[in-house]
C-alpha cells in the first residue's frame, strides 16, 4: 500500500512537470495548429536560466537570500526570460510562415530546436549541470504519511504546478484572450476580421507557453535532474504525448494527460519493468487513440459536407 | 454614370480572368526566380540524364573510400527521402516513425545474416523477406493510425519510433518463460557487428564501390517506379486523400486503404534501405535510427519540396552532403563568408550600397583593432588562431581578444539580438545595423565558432532550415499550395 | 452633403505573383449603400479584403473616415468601425452561436446585451439556436449568424460579401429588407452581390468590376438600365 | 430507383429530418427545395453515407445502402457535389476528374510502377474520358484549362468541375447541392441547360437542391419541399410553388409579385 | 610531424564527454610539441557516439595519409564498428573510454585503451562491496548503454559468485527521473551500484534514496567520478587516484584550465585518459622520428607497443599488454566526504 502511495507521489510530481510542458504544446497548437517541436528545447533554456540565476544568487551553497525567495526569483526570472525567448522564436521562425502550408513551420521548428540546442552548448558548454538543491534544502525535509514520504521540493513542485495550471485556466476561460485564442484556432482570417489583433494574442500565447515550459524546467532542476543542452527531447516528447492523450488543444486535457502519463510511467516502472515503461506508455497512447481518437478531452471534429 | 472603357469591349460578365492568368504573373527576380524558371523549363528527362551521367562518372572515376562512402550514404539517404516523400509528400501523412522501419530492415538483416543468432540466410532470400516483413510492420502500425489524421498520427508514429529503439536496446537480455538465463537477441546498445556481405547472382559485394553500383541501380529503379506511380491512378488517389479526404471518399476512393498503402510502401522502401545500409556498414547500431536522422530526412523532403520527386533528390543532396562539407573547417569558413557577403549584397539592394556597407565593415574592424590596442587590451597572438587561408588574411584586421570564449559568447548573444532587431527595425535603422551585424558575425565566427566546428555545423544546419522555410516555404522545387479557400 | 467614409485610391493588389486589382479607385460616402457587381472571380472579394486590410495593396492609398489606414492592420480598422460579413460566412464552427456573436463585439470589449437583443430580433431563429455549434447550422442559418456577428460591433461601415448566397428566396428578400433597414439606420455599406437586380434596387450607387478593373460606375438606377449590364447580369 | 423510407436524422436534440419518405424514379429530375436548415443537405449526406441515419432506410435499386461508407455508396452508383465546393484544389482540372475514375479502374501500384501495357492503356482511356466529360461544359473547362490547378478556377467553374468529377465515377444517380449558387443569371441559365442535357445524354437520375426558382422551374419533373425535416409539399413545380405552406415558409410573399 | 585524429562525440547528447576528451587530447599534443619542438596537429572527427557516424568517418581518417594514430573512439560500439578497418590499415586506436572487455580479445590488433576494462573494474567493485564493506544485498542499476551494460554484467556476475542477493534494474539512457526506480529498491539493500556515465544521475539517485529514507548507499563506477556527484558517504571507484591531488599532474591541470577557460569542476574522469591516449601516440611517433624513421601510422603503431610512461597524468605508469590493455590497470575506491571531496579508502 505504501509502495503504491509512494509511486503515486512520484508519478504525480513527474506528471506535474509533464503537464506544464503539455500545456505549452496545447496552447500553441490550440491557436496555430502547429507542432512546436522546439518546445522541449525552450524547456531546456528555462532550466538553464534557473541554474544561472541560482549561481548568480550565490550558488547552491553560498546563497545570501532566504531559500524560498531564492527559488521564487529563480522561477520568476526563468519564466520571464524564457517567455521572451518564446516571443522571439515566434516572431522569427513562425510568423513569416503563417500563410504557408502546415508543414513549413514544422521544419522551421526543427531548425529552431537544433539552433537552441547548439547555441546552448556553445554558450553554456556541454557539461551537465545540477541545481544541487540538496546543499541548501536538506533532503530529509518534508513529511511522511506512513511510509510515504513527500519531501519539501516535491511538495513545492506539486503545489506550484497546480497553481500554474489553475492560473492558466482562469486566464484562458475568464478573459477575452481565451475566446480570441479559440477564434484564431478555428479560422485565423475570420478572427482578424473580427478585429482581433492576432499578432498580440499569438505573442502572448508563445510567452505563456514558453514560461510554463521554463517553470517545468526549473522544477526539473529542483527535482535533481541534470541540466544539459540535450535534455529537452524526452520531456518534450512526453509533454507532446500527454497533450495528445488529453486532446491536443485542450487545456484540461493537457493537465489530465500530463498527470496520467506521469502516474502511468511511475506505476509501470514500479510494478512492471524499469526500462520498458515507454512501451507501456505507447500502449496507453494507442489505446486512447483507438477509443477516443481526439484524446480524452478533445472535441470531435464536426463533419459537415 | 462613367464608363472607363468603351462599351463594346466592356466584356462584362465574361470569365476572362483565367485567360489572363499567365499574363498577370509577375516573374520572380533573382536566384529564386531562376530556380522557378529552371524548374519549369528543363525537361525531366534531361535532368535525370545529367544526374545519371554524373552518378556513373562518379562511381567510375572516384576511388577515395571516404568519398565513395559518403556517396553510398547519400544514395541510401536519397532512397529514404523518396520513400518518405511517398508517405508524406504524396499521401500527406505525417509519419514520424519512418526511421524505425529503416532500423527494422537493418536489424532484420543483421539478425538473419550474422553470428548473433547464427543465421546466415542467402541474400536473395533475406532481403525480399525483410522487405515484405517491414511492409507488414508498416501495415500493423497503420492500423491504429487509420482513424487518425494529421498530428495525431504524428505523435503515434513518433512514439512508435522511440519504442522501437527502446525495444532494440532492451532486447539484449530477454528471459523467456521457463528459461533460466536471459538471451541476447539484438545486442542492445552494443549493436551487432560482423554482418555477411550481400551475395547476388553469385557475386559477393565486398567493397564500397560494389555497393555504390548496387545502390545506383536501386535508386534508379525506385525513381522510375515512384514517378510512374505518382503520375497514374494510385498517385492521383493519394493526392486526393491529401487534399480533401471527405471529397475523396465521396468519389469512391477508399481513403483508409490508400493511407495504409502509402504507409506500407514507405515502410517497404525504408526496410530495403535498411538491409543495404546494414550490409555496407557491416554492422548495426541503434543510435543511427533516432531523431537526428529523421530530422534530416524530413528536412530533405520538405526543403526539396514536399511531393516533388526532383525536389526530394535535391533535398537529399543538400542535407547529406552539406554536413560533410561543413566538417572541413576551411570549406565551412569560405562557405560562411560567401553566404555572408551574398546576404549583405542582397539586403543592401544595390551595388553602391553594398560597396558602402562593405567599406563600413572593414572600417569597423580596423577601428575596433586600433581602439583595443590603444587601450592595450590583451589579445591572443595571431599565429595561434589563423588556421584557414581566409583567417590568415583576416588576422591583420580582426581583433582577437585573449578570452576568446567569453568575448565570443557575448558577441554571439549580441549578434542574435541584433539580427532579431534587424528584421523588425525601420529602414533607417537597418541601414546602420547591417554593417554592424556583418562585422559581429565575422567576429563571432573567427573568435568563437571556428574553435567549435561541430557545434557550428549544427548551428548552420538549424539556421538554414529556418531561413529556407521563411524564404521559400514550399521548398526548392515545391509548388505553392493553396490550402483552404 | 457627401463626405467620403471609405476611399480606395489607385489600388493595386497582388496574390503572390498574380496581379488582381489593377489601379482600382472607389468611394463609399457616409450613410451610403454602394454595391459592387462583377463576374466570377473578378476581384470583388479581393476589393473588400483590401479595404479591410486582409490583403495589403502594393500601391495606392486607403482612407477611412478621413484617416489614412493604408498601413494599418485589420484589427485597427475594425476598431475604427469597419465590420464585415465575409464570403462563405467564415463562422467559428466549433464555437456556439452565442460565442460567435460575442466574438463579433470583440473590439468593444464585452458584448452589449442590447446588441444581442437587436440581433435576435432581426433573426429570431438564432435565439433558439444560441447554444448550437455554428458549424452544424445550415447554410442559411450560418448566414444569419454572420450578419448578426458583424452587427455586434456597431460598425459605421459594413462590408458584405454576397450576403444572399445560399439563402432561400424568402430570406433573400428578408436580407435585402434588412440591408435596406440598416441603411436607413445610417450604416454605410459596401455590398458585393451576384443578385444584381436586388442589389441595385436597394443601393444608392454601384460599381462594376471586370477582371480587376472598374469598368463602370454610377447611380444604381442608371446601372439598372445599362444595356450590356442587363444582358450579362440581370438576365431575362 | 432511389427510395428513402421513414428516414430520421437526429443531432442531439435536433431532428434535422424526421420520418421522411421520398421515391425517385429512373431518369427523373427531382428538385428538393425548402428553407435554410430544412434538412436538404443532411438528406444528401445521409444518402451518400456521410451520416448514418438515426432511423429509416435508404434503398438503391431495392438494396439498402444506409450507413454504408461513402466510398461504397459511390461505387454502388451515387455521386454528388457539395454545397460548399470541395475540389482537390492543388490538382489540375483534368486530374480532378481522372482521380474520380479510381473505383472504375484497376491498375494497381505494381502495374503502374512497372508501366505494364494494361496500365498504360487504362491511363489513356481515363484521360480520354475526363476530356470528354469536361467538354460537357462547352469551352469553359477545355483546352489549356485542363492543366491548370483547380484553385485557379473561378467559383462558377469550380462548380462545373465538381459536376464533371462526380460524373467520372459513372453514377446512376447524381445529387447536386445548389449547383447554381454564386452564379450570375447568365451562368445560371447555362447550368440549367447542362442539367437537362445530363439526363438525356448520360441517362442519369438526378436529385437537385436549389434555391434559385428559375433553375428549379427549368429542370424539375417533380419538386419536393421540405421544412424542418418534413415533407410539406410534393408535385409539379407549379403546384408546389403555389402551395401556401411553401409560400409561407420558403418563397415569401414577394415571390408572387416578382413572378 | 603528423596528425592525431580525435574521434569523439563532439556534438549531440553526450557532447560533454567528447568535448572534454578532445580538449585534453589537444592539450597533450600541444604540450608535447612545446617540449620537443615538434609540429604534430590534431583533427576532429565528430561521431556523436554513433557507431554509424564513426564508420562513415573511419574511411576519412584512413584516407588522410598524415594520420599517425587515433584518440578515441569514445564508445565500445564505435570500436566494434571501426576497429576492423583501422586494424587492416595498421592505424593505432587508443581509446580513452571504451571499456568493454572483449575489445581486447584479439579481434582488433591495433586497439589500445588508456583505461582499465570492465573486467578489471566490475568484479573489483563487487568484491569491495561484499568483502570490505560487508554488503549482504546489492541493487545494480544498469544504464542501457554500451558502457552500462558491459559493466553491470560484470558486477552481477561477480555478485552471484559471491552469493549475495543481487537485483538488477535496467534504465534507459534517456530516462531522467529515478524516483520510481528508487522506490523499487528494497529496504534491505545495502548498496545501489550505478553504471551511469553522467554523475548528475548518480547524485540524483543518491539524494532520492535519502529522501525516501532508504538505507542503501550509492556505489558509483568510474562514470560517476565527476564533481556533480557529492552525496556524503557514497562510494566511487576510479581507475586513477584523483588527478587533482597528484602533484605531478598539476601542470597539465593548470594548462587545461588556462587554455580552455575552465575550472577544476570541469575536469571529469573522461578527460585525463584522453590526454594519456594522445600522449602515447605522439610519444611513439616522436620515438619513431628520433630513431630516424618516418612517423607514419604503421611505424607509430609498432612503437606504441613499447610505450613506457613512468608516471602519467593519471598518476600511474602506462604500458600495454599485447592485446592493448593497460598493464596492471587497477581501480581505486573513494568515499565522498561532507564537503564533496573524495577520500581514497582502497
Ligand atoms: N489567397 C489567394 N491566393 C491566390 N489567388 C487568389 C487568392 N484569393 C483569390 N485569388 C484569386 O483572385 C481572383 C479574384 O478573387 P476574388 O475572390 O476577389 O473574386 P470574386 O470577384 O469575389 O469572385 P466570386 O464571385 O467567385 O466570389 C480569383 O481568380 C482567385 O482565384
Ligand atoms: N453535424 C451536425 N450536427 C448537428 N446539427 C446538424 C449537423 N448537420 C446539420 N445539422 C442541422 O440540421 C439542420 C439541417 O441542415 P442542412 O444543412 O441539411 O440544411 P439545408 O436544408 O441544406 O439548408 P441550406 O439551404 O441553408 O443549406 C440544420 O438546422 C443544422 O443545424
Ligand atoms: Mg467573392
Ligand atoms: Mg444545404
Amino acid at each position: 500500500m505504501s509502495y503504491l502511495g509512494q509511486q503515486l507521489v512520484n508519478g504525480l510530481t513527474l506528471g506535474g512537470v509533464y503537464a506544464l510542458i503539455a500545456l505549452g504544446y496545447s496552447l500553441v497548437y490550440g491557436v496555430l495548429q502547429i507542432l512546436n517541436f522546439a518546445h522541449g528545447d525552450v524547456y531546456m533554456v528555462g532550466a538553464f536560466l534557473g541554474y544561472f540565476v541560482e549561481l548568480a544568487l550565490g550558488g547552491p551553497t553560498k546563497s545570501f537570500l532566504p531559500v524560498p525567495l531564492m527559488i521564487f526569483i529563480m522561477f520568476a526570472v526563468s519564466m520571464i526570460g524564457t517567455g521572451l525567448l518564446g516571443i522571439i522564436i515566434e516572431r522569427f521562425a513562425y510568423r513569416p510562415l503563417r500563410k504557408s502550408s502546415r508543414i513549413a513551420p514544422l521544419i522551421s521548428a526543427l531548425g529552431v530546436s537544433i539552433l537552441l540546442q547548439n547555441a546552448a552548448q556553445l554558450l553554456f558548454s556541454a557539461n551537465i549541470r545540477s541545481y544541487d538543491t540538496s546543499s541548501f534544502i536538506p533532503s530529509t525535509l518534508g513529511f511522511s504519511i506512513g511510509d510515504v514520504t513527500v519531501d519539501s521540493v516535491r511538495l513545492t513542485v506539486l503545489i506550484l504546478a497546480f497553481v500554474l495550471m489553475f492560473a492558466l485556466s482562469r486566464w484562458v476561460n475568464k478573459t477575452q484572450v481565451g475566446r480570441a485564442m479559440r477564434a484564431i484556432a478555428v479560422d485565423r482570417d475570420a478572427a482578424v476580421m473580427m478585429g482581433i489583433d492576432i499578432d498580440k494574442v499569438i505573442r502572448w500565447t508563445f510567452f505563456v507557453s514558453a514560461a510554463l515550459a521554463a517553470a517545468a524546467g526549473v522544477m526539473n532542476g529542483l527535482l535533481l535532474r541534470g541540466v544539459s543542452s540535450g535534455m529537452g527531447f524526452v520531456p518534450g516528447l512526453k509533454g507532446f504525448t500527454a497533450a495528445v492523450i488529453g486532446g491536443i488543444g485542450s487545456i484540461p486535457g493537457a493537465m489530465a494527460g500530463g498527470l496520467l502519463l506521469g502516474v502511468v510511467e511511475s506505476l509501470t516502472q514500479g510494478y512492471l519493468s524499469t526500462n520498458f515503461s515507454d512501451f507501456y506508455t505507447f500502449l496507453l497512447l494507442i489505446a486512447v487513440m483507438l477509443l477516443r481518437p481526439n484524446g480524452l478531452f478533445g472535441k470531435k471534429a464536426i463533419v459537415k459536407a | 454614370m462613367t464608363e472607363q472603357t468603351t462599351p463594346e469591349n466592356l466584356g462584362i460578365g465574361t470569365d476572362e480572368w483565367v485567360a489572363q492568368h499567365e499574363k498577370r504573373l509577375s516573374r520572380r527576380a533573382g536566384l529564386l526566380g531562376i530556380v522557378d524558371f529552371l524548374n519549369q523549363k528543363v525537361s525531366p528527362l534531361v535532368r535525370y540524364l545529367l544526374l545519371a551521367i554524373f552518378a556513373v562518372g562518379f562511381g567510375a572515376l572516384v576511388h577515395n573510400l571516404y568519398l565513395l562512402r559518403i556517396a553510398a550514404n547519400l544514395a541510401v539517404f536519397l532512397a529514404l527521402t523518396l520513400g518518405l516523400n511517398v508517405v508524406m509528400g504524396f499521401a500527406g501523412l505525417l509519419d514520424l516513425g519512418f526511421v524505425a522501419f529503416f532500423g527494422f530492415g537493418a536489424y532484420a538483416y543483421a539478425l538473419t545474416s550474422s553470428a548473433q543468432l547464427n543465421q546466415h540466410w542467402p541474400t536473395y532470400l533475406s532481403v525480399p523477406a525483410i522487405v515484405i516483413t517491414t511492409a507488414f510492420l508498416g501495415y500493423l502500425v497503420s492500423l491504429p493510425s487509420r482513424r487518425l489524421f494529421g498530428d495525431y498520427l504524428a505523435i503515434v508514429t513518433l512514439f512508435f519510433g522511440q519504442v522501437f529503439i527502446q525495444l532494440i536496446i532492451s532486447s539484449d537480455s530477454i528471459t523467456f518463460p521457463g528459461h533460466e538465463d536471459s538471451v541476447d537477441i539484438t545486442g542492445g546498445s552494443n549493436g551487432i557487428p560482423g554482418l555477411d556481405q550481400f551475395k547476388l547472382f553469385g557475386y559477393t559485394f565486398k567493397t564500397i564501390t560494389d555497393y555504390y553500383w548496387l545502390l545506383l541501380v536501386v535508386v534508379a529503379l525506385l525513381l522510375v517506379a515512384i514517378t510512374r506511380v505518382d503520375r497514374t491512378r494510385v498517385g492521383r488517389a493519394w493526392r486526393t486523400v491529401r487534399e480533401d479526404p471527405l471529397a475523396s471518399q465521396s468519389m469512391g476512393i477508399k481513403v483508409n486503404n490508400l493511407k495504409m498503402l502509402a504507409f506500407i510502401v514507405g515502410a517497404a522502401i525504408a526496410g530495403l534501405c535498411g538491409t543495404i545500409y546494414a550490409a555496407i556498414q557491416n554492422a548495426v547500431f541503434i543510435n543511427g535510427f533516432d531523431m537526428p536522422l529523421l530530422t534530416l530526412i524530413y528536412a530533405a523532403v520538405i526543403l526539396g519540396g514536399s511531393g516533388s520527386i526532383p525536389g526530394s533528390i535535391l533535398g537529399a543532396f543538400v542535407m547529406s552532403v552539406l554536413p560533410e562539407i561543413l566538417r572541413v573547417q576551411n570549406y565551412s569558413e569560405i562557405l560562411f563568408l560567401t553566404v555572408l557577403i551574398l546576404a549583405v549584397a542582397a539586403l543592401s539592394k544595390g551595388w553602391k550600397r553594398f560597396g558602402f556597407n562593405a567599406s563600413l565593415v572593414i572600417l569597423l574592424g580596423l577601428l575596433v583593432k586600433v581602439i583595443s590596442s590603444a587601450l592595450s587590451l590583451a589579445t591572443t597572438p595571431t599565429s595561434t588562431w589563423a588556421v584557414g587561408p581566409v583567417s590568415k588574411a583576416l588576422k591583420y584586421w580582426l581583433l582577437m581578444p585573449a578570452n576568446r570564449i567569453l568575448w565570443g559568447n557575448i558577441a554571439f548573444v549580441l549578434l542574435i539580438a541584433l539580427i532579431a532587431n534587424y528584421s523588425i527595425a525601420k529602414e533607417r535603422v537597418k541601414f546602420y545595423l547591417l554593417p554592424l551585424i556583418a562585422f559581429i558575425a565575422i567576429f563571432v565566427w573567427e573568435v568563437r565558432l571556428v574553435i567549435e566546428p561541430n557545434t557550428t555545423r549544427q548551428l548552420i544546419i538549424g539556421m538554414m532550415l529556418v531561413v529556407l522555410m521563411i524564404v521559400r516555404p514550399q521548398g526548392f522545387l515545391g509548388k505553392t499550395r493553396v490550402e483552404v479557400l | 452633403m457627401t463626405t467620403p467614409l471609405l476611399t480606395l485610391e489607385n489600388v493595386d493588389t497582388y496574390y503572390g505573383a498574380i496581379h488582381i486589382l489593377q489601379n482600382l479607385s472607389l468611394t463609399v460616402n457616409e450613410g451610403e449603400l454602394v454595391c459592387l457587381l462583377g463576374g466570377n472571380a473578378c476581384g470583388k472579394s479581393t476589393t473588400l479584403k483590401t479595404a479591410l486590410g486582409m490583403v495589403s495593396p502594393k500601391n495606392g492609398k486607403i482612407t477611412f473616415a478621413g484617416e489614412d489606414v493604408t498601413n494599418k492592420n485589420t484589427s485597427v480598422r475594425v476598431k475604427l468601425g469597419i465590420a464585415v460579413v465575409p464570403e462563405n460566412r467564415r463562422l467559428f464552427g466549433p464555437m456556439t452561436v452565442l460565442e460567435n456573436l460575442k466574438i463579433g463585439a470583440y473590439v468593444r470589449g464585452e458584448a452589449d446585451p442590447a446588441d444581442l437583443e437587436r440581433v435576435f430580433e432581426l433573426f429570431p431563429k438564432l435565439k433558439d439556436r444560441q447554444s448550437q455549434l455554428a458549424g452544424t447550422l445550415s447554410g442559411g442559418e450560418q448566414q444569419m449568424v454572420a450578419v448578426g456577428r458583424a452587427l455586434m460591433s456597431r460598425p459605421r461601415l459594413l462590408l458584405m460579401d454576397e450576403p444572399s448566397m445560399g439563402l432561400s428566396p424568402r430570406l433573400v428578400e428578408q436580407s435585402f429588407e434588412m440591408i435596406a433597414g440598416l441603411h436607413q439606420q445610417g450604416i454605410s455599406m459596401l455590398v458585393v452581390e451576384q443578385n444584381a437586380n436586388m442589389a441595385l434596387s436597394v443601393a444608392d450607387r454601384g460599381y462594376v468590376l471586370q477582371t480587376g478593373r472598374i469598368v463602370l460606375e454610377g447611380k444604381a438606377s442608371d446601372l439598372a438600365g445599362h444595356e450590356e449590364l442587363r444582358r450579362a447580369y440581370l438576365g431575362r | 430507383m432511389l427510395e428513402i423510407k421513414k428516414l430520421t436524422m437526429q443531432f442531439g436534440a435536433l431532428k434535422s429530418i424526421s420520418d421522411l419518405d421520398i421515391t425517385v424514379n429512373k431518369g427523373e429530375i427531382v428538385s428538393v427545395i425548402g428553407p435554410n436548415g430544412a434538412g436538404k443537405t443532411t438528406l444528401f449526406n445521409v444518402v451518400t453515407g456521410i451520416y448514418k441515419p438515426t432511423e429509416g432506410d435508404v434503398l438503391l435499386d431495392g438494396k439498402s445502402i444506409a450507413g454504408k461508407d461513402p466510398a461504397v455508396v459511390n461505387r454502388l452508383g451515387i455521386a454528388r457535389t457539395f454545397q460548399n465546393v470541395r475540389l482537390f484544389l492543388n490538382m489540375s482540372v483534368i486530374e480532378n476528374v481522372m482521380a474520380a475514375t479510381y473505383a472504375q479502374t484497376k491498375s494497381n501500384i505494381f502495374s503502374s510502377a512497372l508501366g505494364l501495357p494494361a496500365s498504360r492503356k487504362e491511363e489513356k482511356e481515363v484521360r480520354a474520358k475526363a476530356e470528354e466529360l469536361l467538354s460537357f461544359f462547352g469551352t469553359r473547362l477545355t483546352g489549356y484549362r485542363w492543366e491548370q490547378p483547380a484553385y485557379s478556377l473561378s467559383y462558377a467553374n469550380r462548380r462545373r468541375l465538381e459536376i464533371a468529377r462526380a460524373l467520372a465515377t459513372n453514377p446512376k444517380v447524381l445529387l447536386l447541392d445548389e449547383p447554381a449558387a454564386g452564379m450570375n443569371p447568365k451562368e445560371t441559365q447555362e447550368i440549367t441547360e447542362v442539367i437537362g442535357r445530363l439526363r438525356s445524354e448520360k441517362d442519369l437520375t438526378i436529385l437537385v437542391i436549389e434555391h434559385d426558382m428559375h433553375v428549379v422551374e427549368g429542370i424539375s419533373d417533380r419538386v419536393i419541399a421540405l421544412d424542418h425535416g418534413v415533407k410539406i409539399a410534393e408535385g409539379s413545380f407549379d403546384s408546389v410553388a403555389t402551395h401556401p405552406d411553401v409560400v409561407e415558409a420558403y418563397l415569401g410573399k414577394g415571390s408572387a409579385d416578382r413572378k | 610531424s603528423g596528425t592525431v585524429a580525435i574521434m569523439a562525440p563532439l556534438t549531440g547528447g553526450v557532447a560533454f564527454i567528447g568535448v572534454e576528451q578532445a580538449n585534453f587530447a589537444k592539450l597533450a599534443v600541444a604540450d608535447y610539441n612545446k617540449k620537443n619542438g615538434t609540429t604534430f596537429v590534431t583533427k576532429d572527427y565528430d561521431t556523436q557516439l554513433d557507431a554509424a557516424q564513426a564508420s562513415t568517418q573511419a574511411p576519412n581518417i584512413v584516407a588522410d595519409k598524415t594520420t599517425i594514430g587515433i584518440v578515441g573512439p569514445a564508445g565500445s560500439q564505435e570500436v566494434l564498428a571501426t576497429g576492423g578497418l583501422f586494424g587492416a590499415n595498421d592505424i593505432a586506436v587508443v581509446s580513452p573510454s571504451a571499456t568493454r572487455t572483449n575489445l581486447t580479445a584479439g579481434t582488433y590488433p591495433s586497439f589500445f585503451r588508456s583505461v582499465p576494462n570492465d573486467s578489471q573494474q566490475g568484479p573489483g567493485d563487487a568484491d569491495y562491496m561484499v568483502k570490505t564493506l560487508k554488503a549482504k544485498e546489492v541493487t545494480v542499476i544498469e544504464e542501457k548503454t554500451a558502457y552500462g551494460t558491459g559493466l553491470a554484467t560484470e558486477v552481477m556476475g561477480q555478485l552471484k559468485k559471491l552469493k549475495v542477493k543481487a537485483t538488477k534494474y535496467s534504465v534507459n539512457e534517456k530516462n531522467a527521473d529515478y524516483a520510481a526506480l528508487v522506490t523499487r529498491v528494497s529496504k534491505t539493500s545495502d548498496f545501489v551500484f550505478v553504471t551511469f556515465q553522467d554523475a548528475a544521475k548518480s547524485q540524483s539517485v543518491a539524494q532520492e534514496l535519502i529522501k525516501q529514507k532508504k538505507k542503501a548507499v550509492v556505489f558509483g563506477s568510474d562514470g560517476s567520478d565527476q564533481p556533480t556527484f557529492k552525496t556524503k558517504g557514497a562510494y566511487i571507484s576510479a581507475f586513477a587516484p584523483d588527478i587533482k591531488g597528484i602533484a605531478s599532474s598539476a601542470a597539465v591541470i593548470a594548462g587545461f584550465k588556462s587554455t580552455y577557460n575552465k575550472t577544476d569542476a570541469d575536469i571529469t574522469t573522461f578527460g585525463p585518459p584522453a590526454y594519456v591516449a594522445a600522449q602515447v601516440i605522439v610519444e611513439a611517433a616522436g620515438r619513431v622520428c628520433a630513431a630516424g624513421g618516418t612517423a607514419n601510422a604503421k611505424n607509430t603503431l609498432a612503437e606504441i607497443f613499447k610505450t613506457k610512461i613512468a608516471k602519467s597524468v593519471l598518476g600511474s605508469a602506462i604500458a600495454f599488454t599485447a592485446q592493448g590493455d593497460v598493464k596492471g590497470g587497477r581501480f581505486y575506491v573513494f568515499q565522498i566526504q561532507a564537503d564533496g571531496s573524495r577520500k581514497l579508502i582502497g
